[in-house]
Order: structure tokens, then sequence, then C-alpha cells
């Protein structure tokens, strides 16, 4: 057994899988809110990947101004996104919702083609994008600061659900629509600020993730990814979300290492964690931390 | 017959739309060219070209809706998957399809080798298939390794996702490739879709490859190169024919040791004299006539001139039939279309060997900060081995 | 208490048996009928252009209605049943291919080893509910699509299987022209079958889980049971619209199951409107034709020559693309409940009428 | 029973609904014509059978029938002077009027603490703190509840909805059948307690209740519906004087109450129309 | 009316969740053909009580007999088999179900054909099984006097519809021992006197026994034949309508001091 590749494998997923665990947060973030699946997630970070290189490259602007500008563009881009298309929606049966952002996902994935074109694009060399060596395995530093990112984020979700009016307010929302309009709160406003929020983490991530691997409109699948890391974590879980990105990230590595030093089937890496999604969702089957549906009759 | 009509399957929104768009436009820049400047020998050419997306189920109903309503004469085709899948289709239809899967299961038209699994007696391309393509890189491999002096047995390792395109030539090249001495690792798999591939660059470390075959394409192959480059993992690069450009480089960025083989001559190459002609087959769709192809636009436009060429035969020879079409490509030994001279390398098509071009030129490139540089390494010709025909 | 019962006037029953027709009138039996009849007449009368079209509704309306029977029906949203419509495929063409057995009784084998894997598949449905269940449909659709690349005894691995013509008393099926009548049969018979089911006990059951399984349980319906019966016969009509489709086209290919045909399945069943038998169909014909509308809608666009250079027409592909999620969307937004409720609707305003209210 | 109500008659009407009709999912018109008037400061209750609309009547004022696909497609609702007929139902809590939903409906996967914070969603002042401890006191067992409010027994989830109608401190509450599913002591209780928020804060009521004694006992003024329509009206003392009200609403007296065993027949259902 | 063998019987059953104990210890056990009504105050623990008896929960300890048969690890569908029947205090109707489906569920463990049989309609008896149940159902349905609301959807009706479609459902089962938890919460008083009568017929004509949970003392006093008291999971008292009245305890913990009444609400009524 080869022990410094597992580690270094391991180290790898870990890594990657913080980056999962981001993605996977914004998914949450709606689902808390909203209750809305949202298949789009992979295309508003391809997004927000694509204009940040339009906002460096095309209008040649330094970094830190391109990322905030950036970052308001995907707020806006999330408020409009729900003015126009989710806000008819409210009220309707979730999976129409659902059918809706699948829509959106197909509406994005070929507007993106279309003006960014479907050549991998490579983010000019302004940030840092140096390797530093830890363990004898090579780290981008954008994936480590990705890692902090990711930290920072989770514990700012965690506080604004459990403590914030705002944060109650997007939980009574999903919990059942019309009760929260019956408080005086206006379900549009919280879908707005929960769309915002998302296509600005997202924004965030899909940047990180550019950086490293270039953009290209390969960069959604990221967005089918993250599925069994969300469900691992638990649906409704800011913690589930980090955990279950990581674990999908050390599961990926463990069985390419299983995969490529033993059993040489070829396809453990993209395949395992799906299996493993399953066995563990017959074990629990609200995931690690998700709660409970109440069962009260 | 008042006219042809010849479909074109092409992948502009697909998996491999990336590299899909530039042959595409060639083949559609070389049929309106032909159709605006006398058709087939006076009899108009009519054409459509249709995205299929790199979509299996699409490509066959698109070819069973030209035939039944455009009676379809000959295609114009893309992806490995959908050629193979219609191969008995087109057979009995009798359908000549030019493809851009240069797949060696389809060079076998009469299933000589009893390996064949499916003769495909209706299928063409022009270039040398993918397995001959990686041999003749292998072959190079071999002495390059002796050149740089390297220990014992050098590492070979097929890097691709398990489909049929960069399947074609797995067992093929590495049976060549233990032939000639290589140490042959399992195949590591990496999906056609790019993503962070960090995972399998550790494996190829582990596996100490010195020369990995690049099955895949485009952003794919992209993000192979750069994650490897990032682990600190960096063999010789063998890249099939779609793999190897300059856009590809340039988006890779910072890469040495990129070889891949090409079938035609350059867009900057000068004193072609065919370029003349396609320069003015690009002015179909760039009036300005500036912009930049590649060659596998270049290579498009061949695909659709032997089309041609051999569609004036048969019109000389019994009318403009699918089964005439097929006994024209066999007219002619090292042939190169009229016009195309110096950008088309000359070929044969035999009713036994559809193996049209057992040449292959190899090229080197490296790129620094998206500075690429291209060189030529060496022109192989391998034999036509009867055990090679069909895989 | 308007709206209650809505049935044109003069309308009396007077046996039960009236009351639990699938058409609620002979007038709308006998119009159903007429239009299956004059459906029947479609190659005489138009060309192979839409003769295809319409083997493509039968083939995934079939399976269109076994995805309703599980989500809409029963409430499990599955984002898998491209899988299963695939494993239909790569069934009959083995069970053709290996034993002999002849194509049309391969299609309903396969549907019943469609099921039998549903099932499988479904097992963690005991368990799951929900998003998670959801979710747990697509870990089975990725998994079975690796299965496919992968099992090369089964479907020919990455280069696909190839599947033989229907057999019809020593007559191959292989035109569209005779095929269409064999897949209209199949459409009939099982749209037939799926009504009847969901008019009986065990039709009535699913609907029970869906709208309330705690109480369903207390009313003796064995939870386990029906959901996991649920994943098998939607699967079992996955299977047979997907034996109908590899027997078609001739070919079944690997990768043409993808996540993106369950997701088309899904918008059929929800445009169509979720628990409706017949708008399992509508939602097919309108996933169908969408493409097709916008393709026609492009093409048009070709008498004008700015549309004619390049730039434009790869343009185009992606406008189409963009069109069809569009489309969806704004679908969704003016007609959420799918189109068999808008049916419903106009329906109940006609008989109404003028006293709408 | 004989101590006038406060001035009520000639109090400008807070709330008047005035001759609407509603439309369920554009073909199901369930209100045809109803009019009340709810003078500010007063409490009015609104009786009838199942299904007369009454539920339905609460929603057309606070807005929430939009959510169900309702449509108010004829006549004014006015609050306060403005018209709130088909307003969105967040705007119409901002401007003072809540709803009490049928059915307790309080948020499940949230504690009590948390429901009741959520009641005062649209209060800026400081002063919530001190009304969970108002409303704690008024329920004194909801203190001890800290899991879960999907948890909770079904008396303690409707003390739990009264309670957030509270925190949000609105000028008038709409209460859709607050005794129900309450033990006879609580049903005592509510009412006490809406008596006296009535009386101590000056809200404003209207009350949709089943159990008319208890609802006649605190309301001024009461309006009967049946089918969609106000089929009587009238101050406290006219109704519980009515004939009709005595027999299908109060039972007549608790002395000559006739037992629910001897009822041999069913009632034919009386009709006003 | 009763004879001495009892349907139900319910031996030191206690039930906790996480800290809360929601039931301690109760026993009690209804004859057949008995009316029982179950009182006490909110959250004692009264729907707890009917959910460990039709299976929704399992008593932490403590057994459930029903008909002889010690059914404390059954499923809730088995003991729907066996003949226990209920309604529920959050209405669970079917909502997307037309009433007359919602009620024909209730006959699902009685009907025979299944998935193979229900779509060979014509063919395989079912449409004929289907049909001779649906009269069963039509039955019920004038019986509780619903007939104008039979096609309309469950889940649009009022609130006191629903209630008594429900009850209508669990009929249709045709229990041996229905379970009514606050079946006439929110209705008037004409509609509780209907109520009252359908829940007498069901049990007198129809031989049902029946557990009863409701907070209105003058239903609860006039036809049940037992009542039993809850508070805080423990039983307080059992006994006869009267005596349970009569009980201290019961006046304190529930009904409230008598003399109490006009002070509580209080000001104008007084
Ligand atoms: N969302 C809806 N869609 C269609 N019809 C509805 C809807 N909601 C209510 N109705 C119908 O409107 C009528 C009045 O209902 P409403 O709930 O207002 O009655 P209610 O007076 O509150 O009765 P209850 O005392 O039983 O609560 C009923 O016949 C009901 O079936
Ligand atoms: N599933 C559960 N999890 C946790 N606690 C529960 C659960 N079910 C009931 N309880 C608790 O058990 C206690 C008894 O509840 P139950 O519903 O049986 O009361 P009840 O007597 O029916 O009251 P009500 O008359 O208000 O309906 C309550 O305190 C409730 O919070
Ligand atoms: C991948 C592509 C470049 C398509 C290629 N022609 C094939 O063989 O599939
Ligand atoms: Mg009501
Ligand atoms: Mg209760």
């Amino acid at each position: 057994m080869n022990f410094e590749l597992l580690f270094q494998l391991l180290l790898n997923g870990l890594i990657v899988g913080t980056l999962y665990g981001v993605v996977a947060m914004c998914f949450v973030l709606i689902y808390k809110s909203t209750q809305v699946v949202n298949f789009a997630q992979g295309e508003f970070l391809l997004i927000g990947a694509w204009v940040c290189y339009a906002f460096l490259v095309e209008f040649q602007m330094p970094f830190w101004l391109g990322f905030v500008f950036t970052l308001l563009f995907m707020m806006a881009f999330g408020i409009i996104l729900q003015m126009v298309i989710l806000r008819p929606m409210i009220g309707e049966p979730i999976i129409s919702v659902i059918m809706v952002t699948i829509g959106l996902s197909i509406f994005f994935q070929a507007a993106t083609k279309w003006i960014f074109g479907a050549t991998t694009a490579t983010y000019p060399q302004v940030f840092d994008t140096r390797t530093i060596s830890l363990f004898g395995m090579q780290i981008e530093t954008a994936y480590i600061m990705s890692f902090v990112i990711s930290l920072v984020i989770m514990a700012a979700f965690y506080w604004f659900f459990k403590y914030s009016k705002l944060g109650l307010a997007m939980r009574a929302t999903a919990f059942d629509q019309q009760v929260a309009q019956s408080l005086g709160i206006s379900v549009k406003t919280v879908f707005a600020m929960s769309w915002a929020i998302s296509a600005l983490v997202s924004g965030v991530a899909g940047i990180v993730i550019g950086m490293v691997n270039g953009v290209s409109s390969g960069l959604s699948v990221i967005g089918i990814k993250v599925f069994p890391a969300v469900i691992l974590g638990g649906l409704d879980s800011i913690i589930g979300a980090i955990v279950g990105g990581v674990i999908i990230g050390l599961l990926e590595n463990g069985a390419e290492f299983v995969d490529g030093q033993y059993l040489h089937w070829g396809n453990l890496f993209s395949i395992a964690p799906f299996y493993v999604l399953i066995i563990i969702l017959c074990i629990k089957p609200y995931g690690l931390f998700g709660t409970k549906d109440i069962e009260r009759i | 017959e008042d006219s042809v009509f010849v479909g074109h399957l092409m992948d502009i929104t697909g998996a491999t739309g990336f590299i899909g768009k530039f042959y595409a436009d060639g083949v559609r820049d070389a049929l309106s060219y032909i159709k605006e400047n006398g058709g087939i020998d006076g009899t108009p050419l009519e054409f459509e070209s249709v995205d299929y997306a790199y979509k299996v189920p699409q490509a066959i109903a698109n070819y069973k809706k030209w035939r039944s309503r455009n009676n379809m004469i000959a295609m114009q085709g893309w992806g490995t998957g959908d050629t193979e899948a219609l191969i008995s289709f087109v057979a009995k239809d009798e359908v000549p399809v030019y493809s851009a899967s240069y797949s060696g299961h389809l060079t076998d038209p009469t299933g000589k080798n009893p390996k064949t699994a499916k003769p495909a007696p209706y299928n063409f391309f022009y270039g040398a298939s993918y397995s001959d393509a990686c041999r003749a890189m292998v072959q190079w491999a071999a002495e390059d390794w002796k050149k740089k002096g390297g220990e014992g047995k050098p590492v070979f390792s097929h890097i691709g996702d398990n489909h049929p395109y960069p399947n074609a030539p797995k067992e093929a090249c590495a049976e060549y490739a233990t032939e000639l001495g290589f140490d042959v690792t399992s195949p590591v798999v990496v999906s056609m879709k790019p993503g962070d591939f960090k995972a399998q660059c550790l494996t190829l470390k582990e596996a100490g490859t010195d020369y990995g075959y690049l099955g895949n394409l485009g952003p794919s192959v992209v993000s192979l190169v750069k994650s490897c480059g990032t682990v600190g993992v960096d063999p010789t690069w063998l890249a099939n024919i779609w793999a190897g450009d300059y856009e590809t480089l340039k988006t890779i960025g910072d890469v040495d040791n990129y070889v891949f083989p090409v079938m035609t001559s350059f867009w900057t190459d000068e004193g072609v004299p065919g370029m003349e002609l396609v320069r003015k087959i690009s002015m179909e769709s760039d009036k300005t006539g500036e912009q930049f192809r590649t060659h596998h636009y270049i290579r498009g436009i061949c695909s659709v001139y032997y089309m041609k060429e051999a569609m004036e035969w048969a019109k000389e020879n019994g009318g403009i039939t699918g089964a005439n079409i097929k006994q024209g490509m066999y007219a002619r030994t090292d042939w190169v279309p009229k016009g195309l001279e110096g950008v088309c390398m000359p070929a044969t098509w035999t009713a036994e060997d559809h193996r049209g071009i057992n040449t292959v030129n190899i090229y080197s490139g490296e790129a620094h900060g998206g500075d690429v540089k291209v060189t030529k390494l060496e022109t192989v010709t391998l034999p036509r081995r009867d055990d090679w025909l069909g895989y | 208490m308007a709206g209650f019962s809505m049935r044109p006037c003069g309308d009396f029953r007077t046996t039960y048996r009236q009351d639990t027709r699938i058409f609620d009138t002979t007038f709308v039996r006998n119009a159903a009928i007429l239009g299956i009849v004059a459906v029947g007449l479609i190659p005489f009368v138009l060309d192979g252009y839409y003769v295809n079209l319409f083997i493509q509704i039968s083939y995934f309306a079939i399976a269109a209605l076994g995805l309703n029977i599980l989500v809409g029906f029963t409430g499990q949203i599955s984002l898998g049943h491209a899988a299963f419509f695939g494993f239909g495929a790569f069934a009959s063409a083995w069970i053709n291919n290996h034993t002999g057995i002849p194509v049309l009784l391969s299609i309903p084998l396969a549907g019943m080893a469609t099921a039998a894997v549903g099932l499988l598949f479904g097992l963690p449905a005991a368990r799951i509910k929900g998003l998670y269940l959801a979710i747990a449909t697509l870990a089975a659709q990725f998994i079975l699509e690796d299965f496919f690349a992968r099992a090369d005894w089964f479907t020919g691995g990455s280069y696909g299987a190839a599947a033989n013509p229907i057999n019809v008393f020593g007559y191959e099926i292989m035109d569209d022209f005779s095929f269409f009548y064999v897949s209209l049969f199949f459409l009939v018979i099982m749209y037939v079958l799926g009504s009847n089911l969901m008019r009986s006990r065990d039709g009535r059951a699913f609907v029970a889980v869906r709208d309330h399984y705690l109480s369903a349980e207390i009313m003796g319906i064995n939870l386990t049971k029906y959901r996991l019966l649920s994943f098998a016969v939607s699967s079992f009509y996955a299977g047979i619209g997907g034996a109908l489709y590899g027997h078609y086209l001739g070919y079944v290919s690997a990768e043409g199951f993808t996540i993106l045909l369950s997701i088309q399945f899904l918008g059929m069943i929800i445009i169509g409107g979720l628990g409706s038998v017949k708008g399992a169909l509508m939602g097919t014909v309108f996933m169908v034709l969408l493409p097709e509308v916008m393709e026609t809608g492009v093409s048009a666009l070709s008498v004008f020559d700015w549309a004619n250079s390049t730039a434009v027409t790869d343009g185009l592909a992606y406008i189409k693309e963009m069109a069809i999620g569009l489309a969806i969307i704004l679908f969704l937004i003016f007609e959420p409940d799918g189109l068999a409720h808008r049916w419903q609707q106009i329906r109940a305003y006609w008989k109404l009428y003028p006293f709408s209210y | 029973m004989s101590e006038p109500a406060r001035k009520i008659e000639t109090a400008p009407p807070l709330l008047s609904v005035n001759n609407i009709e509603v439309v369920y999912d554009d073909v199901i018109l369930v209100l045809r014509g109803v009019s009340l008037d709810v003078p500010q400061g007063s409490i009015v209750t609104l009786l009838g059978p199942n299904g007369a609309g009454k539920s339905t009547t609460l929603k057309a004022i606070s807005g929430l029938l939009k959510t169900e696909d309702g449509e108010v497609t004829r006549g004014e609702i006015t609050f306060a002077g403005q018209p709130i007929s088909n307003r969105y139902p967040e705007d119409i809590v901002r401007s003072g009027i809540f709803q009490v939903m049928e059915g307790r409906r309080i948020i499940e996967d949230m504690t009590c603490l948390e429901n009741l914070r959520l009641g005062a969603y649209t209060r800026k002042d400081k002063g919530v703190k001190d009304d969970i401890d108002m409303v704690f006191d008024y329920f004194p067992r909801l203190r001890e509840r800290t899991g879960l409010a999907g948890y909770l027994s079904g008396g303690e989830q409707q003390m739990l909805a009264i309670g957030r109608a509270l925190m949000a401190r609105p000028k008038m509450i709409l209460l859709d059948e607050p005794s129900m599913g309450l033990s006879p002591l609580l049903v005592k209780e509510v009412f006490g307690i809406i008596e006296k928020i009535n009386r101590d804060q000056g809200i404003t009521m209207l009350i949709v209740e089943q159990n008319a004694n208890f609802a006649l006992k605190v309301a001024d003024y009461g309006y009967i519906m049946e089918s969609g329509k106000v089929v009587l009206d009238g101050t406290r003392d006219e109704l519980l004087n009515n004939e009709d009200v005595k027999e299908f609403y109060l039972g007549g007296g608790s002395e000559d109450r006739k037992s629910f065993k001897n009822i041999k027949s069913y009632k034919r259902r009386k009709r006003w129309l | 009316m009763t004879s001495s063998d009892p349907i139900l019987s319910i031996n030191d059953v206690s039930l906790v969740f996480g800290g809360v104990r929601a039931l301690s210890d109760v026993s009690f056990s209804v004859q057949k053909g008995e009316l029982f009504s179950i009182i006490g105050p909110n959250g004692a623990g009264k729907t707890s009580m009917l959910n460990c008896i039709s299976g929704r929960y399992h008593p932490t300890s403590g057994s459930v007999h029903f008909k002889g048969q010690d059914v404390t690890g059954l499923k809730p569908n088995a003991r729907a088999e066996l003949g226990v029947g209920r309604t529920f205090q959050n209405l669970a109707l079917f909502g997307h179900m037309s009433v007359l489906d919602n009620i024909m569920v209730g006959r699902h463990h009685l009907l025979k054909n299944n998935f193979l049989t229900g779509p060979l309609y014509w063919f395989s008896g079912a449409q004929k099984e289907e049909l001779e149940h649906r009269k069963f159902c039509e039955d019920v349905i004038d019986f509780l006097e619903i007939s104008h609301i039979r096609k309309a959807t469950a889940g649009t009706l009022s609130y006191g519809l629903r209630k008594r479609v429900e009850l209508a459902r669990a009929v249709a089962l045709r229990p041996d021992l229905i379970l009514l938890d606050e079946p006439m919460a929110g209705m008037n008083l004409e509609e509780k006197e209907d109520m009252a009568r359908f829940i007498i017929d069901l049990n007198e004509e129809w031989g049902m026994s029946v557990v009863m949970i409701e907070h209105d003392m003058g239903v609860v006093m006039d036809i049940s034949s037992r009542v039993m008291v809850l508070d805080f999971g423990r039983k307080i008292a059992a006994g006869l309508p009267e005596e349970v009245m009569a009980n201290d305890h019961v006046k304190k913990a529930y009904l409230g001091e008598e003399d109490d009444e006009d002070d509580s609400v209080s000001g104008k009524v007084a």
C-alpha cells in the first residue's frame, strides 16, 4: 500500500471537497428559504466566473475591482432573476419551480456558450496562483484561499439562519409560504434576498474554480456534482453542506486510489460517491445533519 | 437527378462543440463554395447542416429524416459514437458517410480482418486513423526515449473517457507500444467534461508515466494538463489529432512536450499552392478573409473535396448514387483533390482497405504564458499491416 | 357550491358504472375513439416527418406515463427515469439478440426486467422520502449509465448494441409507416391499462400515499409495498417505451440515456400535469414538438440575408437552445399546473357557459 | 348582560367589507355579496355552518386568498379608510390586520420562541422581549415547551398561534375559530384573554367561531353567514334573543338543554334564504 | 349495549419522547359495543394514546391488545386490517382526491383487485368489485349527508366538511373499533347535534365500538358510556360520565371551577 499517494490524494480531496462544500452551501441557502432545489446552481458559478473574466480581460480592470464588480453583478443578477422569473412562481407547486430552474439552466448554458464561446478561457495571472508545497503535495494558493473563504461563509450562514430576523423569515417561508405571508413576511423580498445571496456566493466559488482550472461551460457540472454532497450533509444544514462536500471530495480521491492501484475499473472516481450516497441514505434517511420531517398526526 | 442532397451532422453546442465548430465551419464553407461554384459538374448541390450536439440518437433520427425526406445521397458526419452506430444503416442504404471520426473500426470495408466486428463498406474519412496516428507517435516516442537516454522501459498510459472516441485506439495503440518495448499501464479514465483531475494526475505520477496518450479533447484535456501541472506531473503528452491545435495549447498556457499529429498544411504555412482555394472557401463565412483557421477546418475542406470528386466520377460513370460514389473513391491512387495540392495529403482507398492515409506528420507544441510555438518533428509512414486493418 | 358538478346539464347518471368511466360522457368517449382513428390516418395524409414525430411521441409518452405514476401519482420524484428507459432498450435488444425470442415478445419481457431493476433501485424508497429520494434516484441514473458503458456483455459497452426490427408474422417492420401502427398500438394499450390502474384499488393507494402517507398507512395501506410497487410499475412503462425506442432506431447507444433525458421526462409530466394520465401525453407532445417548432422558426429566418452568415447561423443554434429553456420557463410561469389542468378548466367553463360562475 | 357595549354604533367602522364576491380557481364562486362592518375597538363575531364561507371572508380581508388561487372579483374592502381588496398580505399586515388562521398553522420546525419572534416580524420597536414575556404570562405552559413547535399538542399549538398574533401588536386581529381543540378550561381562558386584549390594548377583533355561546358573550355585534351570504346580523342582544339563533347556535340556555343523546332525527338544515 | 369481553385493552402503556413523558402507565379497556371517551387538558396525551392504539406510535413500555390479540408490535396498516379505524385531530385527508375516492381508500383492505387485475378492469372482475364497494361508500355518504360534495376535491373543502369526510373514510373501513379525535371541533351546535347522532348510530346500529376524544363536555356527558380523564400523561379518573364530572381533580384541572365562568369572561357579560 502506497501511503504517500493515499495521503496526497486525501489532501487533494479535502481541498476540492471544501469547494464542493461552498457550492453546496449555496444550494442549501436556496433550499432552506424557498424549498427549491436549484438546478441552475452550476450555471450561477459559470456566470460568476465568466463575468469576472470579462471584467478582468475585456475591460482590463485590476483584480480587486473586477472582483467587487462581479459580486455586485451577481447580486443584481440574483435579484432580477427572482423578480422576473421566480416571483410569478411563488405559491406554485415546488416541483414546477424546480422545473423552472432546469429551464434556466438550459437557457444559461446556451447563453454563456454563445456569448463567451465554447473554449476554455484562462484568467490572467492577476492573482497569485502559485502553488505551495505541503507535505510533498503541490497545492494552489487559490484553493487554500477558498478553504478559508468557505469557513468564513459557513460561519456567517450559520449565524444568519439561527439568529437574524431575515434568517428566521426565510425558514418560515420555506416551511409554509401562506403562513409566512400571514405573518407579514414579504415572500418576494425573502426570495429575492436568498437568490441574491446564493448567486453572490456562487459567483465567488465560480471565480475560485475558474482561477485554477480555467473557465469553460464544463464548469457547470459542479452543479450536479454537489448533489451528493448536499444530500449527504442533509438538505437544510449549512454545516452538513461543508461536511458533505468534504466527504465527497475524500471519497472521490479515495476511490481513485483504490481504482488506480488495485481495481482498474476506470470510472470509480466519479461513480463511487453515488454508491456511498445510497448506502448512507439507507442508514440515515435525512443525511448526516438534516432535520427530520415532523411526522405527527 | 436534378440535384444531390448531402446531410451534414455537426456538433456546435454539444460535448465536442469546442472543436466541432472549427471542423463544421470547414465542411459548411466548402459545401456552400461548391454549391455556389457549379455544384457537382453542373448538378446542383443541396445540403443541410444540423447541430446534433454529439448525441447519438439525435444523429440517427436526423439520418432517418434525411433519408425519408431529402433523398440523401451522401453524408458528412462527425462523431465516433454516431458514425459507428450508423455503420449498418448506411451500408444497407448505400449512403457513403465521410465522418470526422478517425476510428480504426471504420477502415475494414469487407471484414477481412477476423477481429472486425462489423464491416464498414460505406464509411470513409480523410486522415490517418486514431490508431495509426497513435502508433506513429508511439514509434516516435520509442526513438525519443532512446535519444534522451532514458533508462529502462518507458511507461505509456492511455488517458481518456470510457467513450467510443477515446476508446477507439485504446487497444491498438497499447498493443503496438508493448511491441515496441513500452511498459503499458492500465488506462486512466478521465471524463470528457472538464473538471478537477488532480486525482488522476496523482495516479499518473504514481505509475511513472513517461508518455501519456490524450484521448479526449478541448476543455477536458486543458483541465487535465493544467491539473497535472499543479501537482508537478509532466510526462510527454501524445495528443490525438483533435486535442492538438493552436487554441488548445494557448488555453493550457504553460506546457512543454505536447506532441500531436497533423494531416494538412497549416493556415499560416507559406508557399502551399492549395491554400489559395482554402482561403477562398474561408471567405464564405468570413468576408474579411482575416480570420485564423485551425487545421481542423482545413481537414473539413479535404473531407468535402474527396466526396465531391468521387461524386463527379460517379456522375460520369452511371450517375450520382451512393454505390457509384463508393466506386469513385476507389478510382484513383495517391489522390489529391484538384486545387488543394499541398493541403490534403495524397490518399488511396481500395475496396478492401479504407485506410486512406497511412502517413502521419508529427508536431510538437509548447506554450509559455500563452505564447504558442509549434514545430514539426517527423513524418512517419506506417506499413499497411493486415492485422491492423479495422482497428 | 357551483363547480362541484361540472358536467353538462341533462347528463344524469343512473348507475355507478357510468360514474366510474374513464371518459365522463359517451360523447367524450366517442370523441376519443374518433381521435385515435384520426391519428391512425396520419401516415396516409402527412409526410414522413410527422410520422416520425408521432413515433417519438408514442415511445416517450409511454415512459412519461410511467414517470407520472411514480412522481405525479405517488409523489416520489425520480431523476433517473432515462436510465430505466435505457435499460428497457438494452434489455429488449439483448433478449432478442441472445435468445432469439421475437421482438414483439421481448418488448414486454424487457418491461418486466426493467421493472425488476426499478424495484431494486426503489428499495431505498422504503426509507427515504422527498428530495432525498430524488437524489437517490439521481444516483441510480449515474450508476446505470456507468453500467451501460461498462457491461460489454449486455450493452456492447461504449459502442452500444444493435436492435433488430420488429417482426410481425414474418413481416419485418423496417419503415416508419408500419412502425407507426406498432407504436400506436402500444401507446393505446399502455394508456388504457394506466387509466384503469389509476381508477382501481392500487392506483388510489398510490395517490393516498402521495397526499398523506401517514394517514394512508392508518387506512390500511402498506407504505413500503406501494412505494416499491410504484417504482416497479413506473419502470415497467419506462422499459416498454425504451424497448420500442431501441427497436425503432435499430441501435442502442450507451450515451442516449443521460440525466438530460431524465429531466426531459420530468418536464413532460410537469408541463402536462402531475398526476394526470392524459397530462403525460399532452406534456410529451409539447416537449417533442418544442425543439421542432424552434427549429422551424429558426430556419424560417433564413429567408433573410443577414441570417445566413455563419455568425448568425451558429448563434441560432444557441438561440434555439435558449428558446427551449425559455419556453419551459414561460410555460410554467403562465401554466404552473400543467396542460391537463387548463384543459379541465376550459371544459368546466364551456359546460357551465353561460353560467360560468 | 345588559350593560350596553361601547358606543360602537357611532364609531366609524375600522374595517368595512362591502358586497364582496370571491371566486376560487377562476370558476368556483364562494362568496356572493358579503358585507360587514367592524367598528373601531369592537369585537365582532361571524357565525355560520361549515362551508358557509367564513374562513374565505377572513382570507379575503387579510389578502391570503391570493395564495389559494382565490380572488375578490367584486366589491370593496376598506380598512381605516384605505381600500385593501386584493392587496398583498404582507402590506395588509403592515397596515395593521393580523389573521390567526384556521388550524393553527404554526411553524412546526421552529421552537415556540422562534415562532413568537416571527410574529413580531413587522415590528421595528424594542418591546419584543417584553411582549414575549407577556405571551408567556398569558399561556404559561408554552414557557416550558422548548422543543420544536410541531410536537406540541393541538391545544398548545392553538395558544401559540394566538400568542404569535399578539406579538405583532396589530390594530385588528382576525381570529378563525380560536377555541377549536381547546379544553373547556382553556376556552374560557382564551376568551377571557381575547376580551382582555380588546379592552387593555384596544385591539379590534373579528372572530369566526363555532362556539356561539362564548363568541356572543364577548362580541358586540354578530353576523351569521350561510352559503356565501350574510343572512342575519345584529347586536349581541338581538342575536341572543333570536329564536333561530337560539335553536341552531346556542342550544337554548344551559338548564333546559336537551341531551345530545335524545336527538333522534337529524336537524332539517335551517335556511334563512 | 355492552358485553363484557373487552375489544381493546391497554396495559400499563408509557410513551416517552426525548424528555417528554406523554403517557405514564396508562391502563384501561374498552368493552365491545362501548362508546368510550377520553378527555383531559391540552397536551395531556390523549392523541398520543390514540396513536398507540392505531399503531402510529409504539409505546415505550406496556402493551396493546385488540380483540384479545397482542398488537403492540404491528404496523398501522396491519391494525387497520384487523379492524381499527380512526379520524385525526389535524385533518389528514388525501387533499387532491375527490371525496368519493377518499372514502374508497377506506375500503382498501376489503378490496381484492390489485396492480395486475386493476389495469385489466373489465376482464378481471375489478370493475365489478369496484362498483360493489362503491355502493357501500354511497351508503356512507348518504348516511353522513355529504352527497352534494361527493365529487369535490377534498383539499378545497371547508374545515367542518373535511371532518365529516374523514369520518366517512374511517367508517368505510368497516372497523370494529373506531377512534375519533375531536370529531366535533370546528362545528356549531347544530352540526354537533348531527355529529352526535352519527356517532350514536355508528355505535348502536353499525355495532362499532368507539373511542372518542372530545372537549365538548355536553356531548361527552350525554353520549358516552364511560369516560377516562388524562392529565400530564396520567390517568386521573375513569368511570361513568357523572362520576367523572363530579371528581374534584377533574373539575379543577380540566373544566375550571363552575362558578368562575362569568368572571373569566368578565366585564360586560357580568
Ligand atoms: N382553495 C379553494 N378552492 C376551491 N374551493 C374552496 C377553496 N377554499 C374553500 N373553498 C370552498 O369555499 C366554501 C367556503 O369555505 P370556507 O372555508 O370559507 O368555509 P367556512 O365557513 O370557513 O367553513 P368551516 O366552518 O367548515 O371552516 C366551501 O364550500 C369550500 O369548499
Ligand atoms: N412525536 C412527538 N414528539 C415529541 N413530543 C410529542 C410527540 N407527540 C406528542 N408529543 C408531546 O406529548 C404531549 C401530549 O400530546 P398529545 O398530542 O397526545 O396531547 P393531547 O392530549 O392530544 O392534547 P390536545 O387536546 O391539545 O390535542 C405533548 O406535550 C406533546 O408536545
Ligand atoms: C471528439 C471529436 C473531436 C469528434 C471526433 N470526430 C470523434 O471521433 O468522435
Ligand atoms: Mg373555516
Ligand atoms: Mg390531541
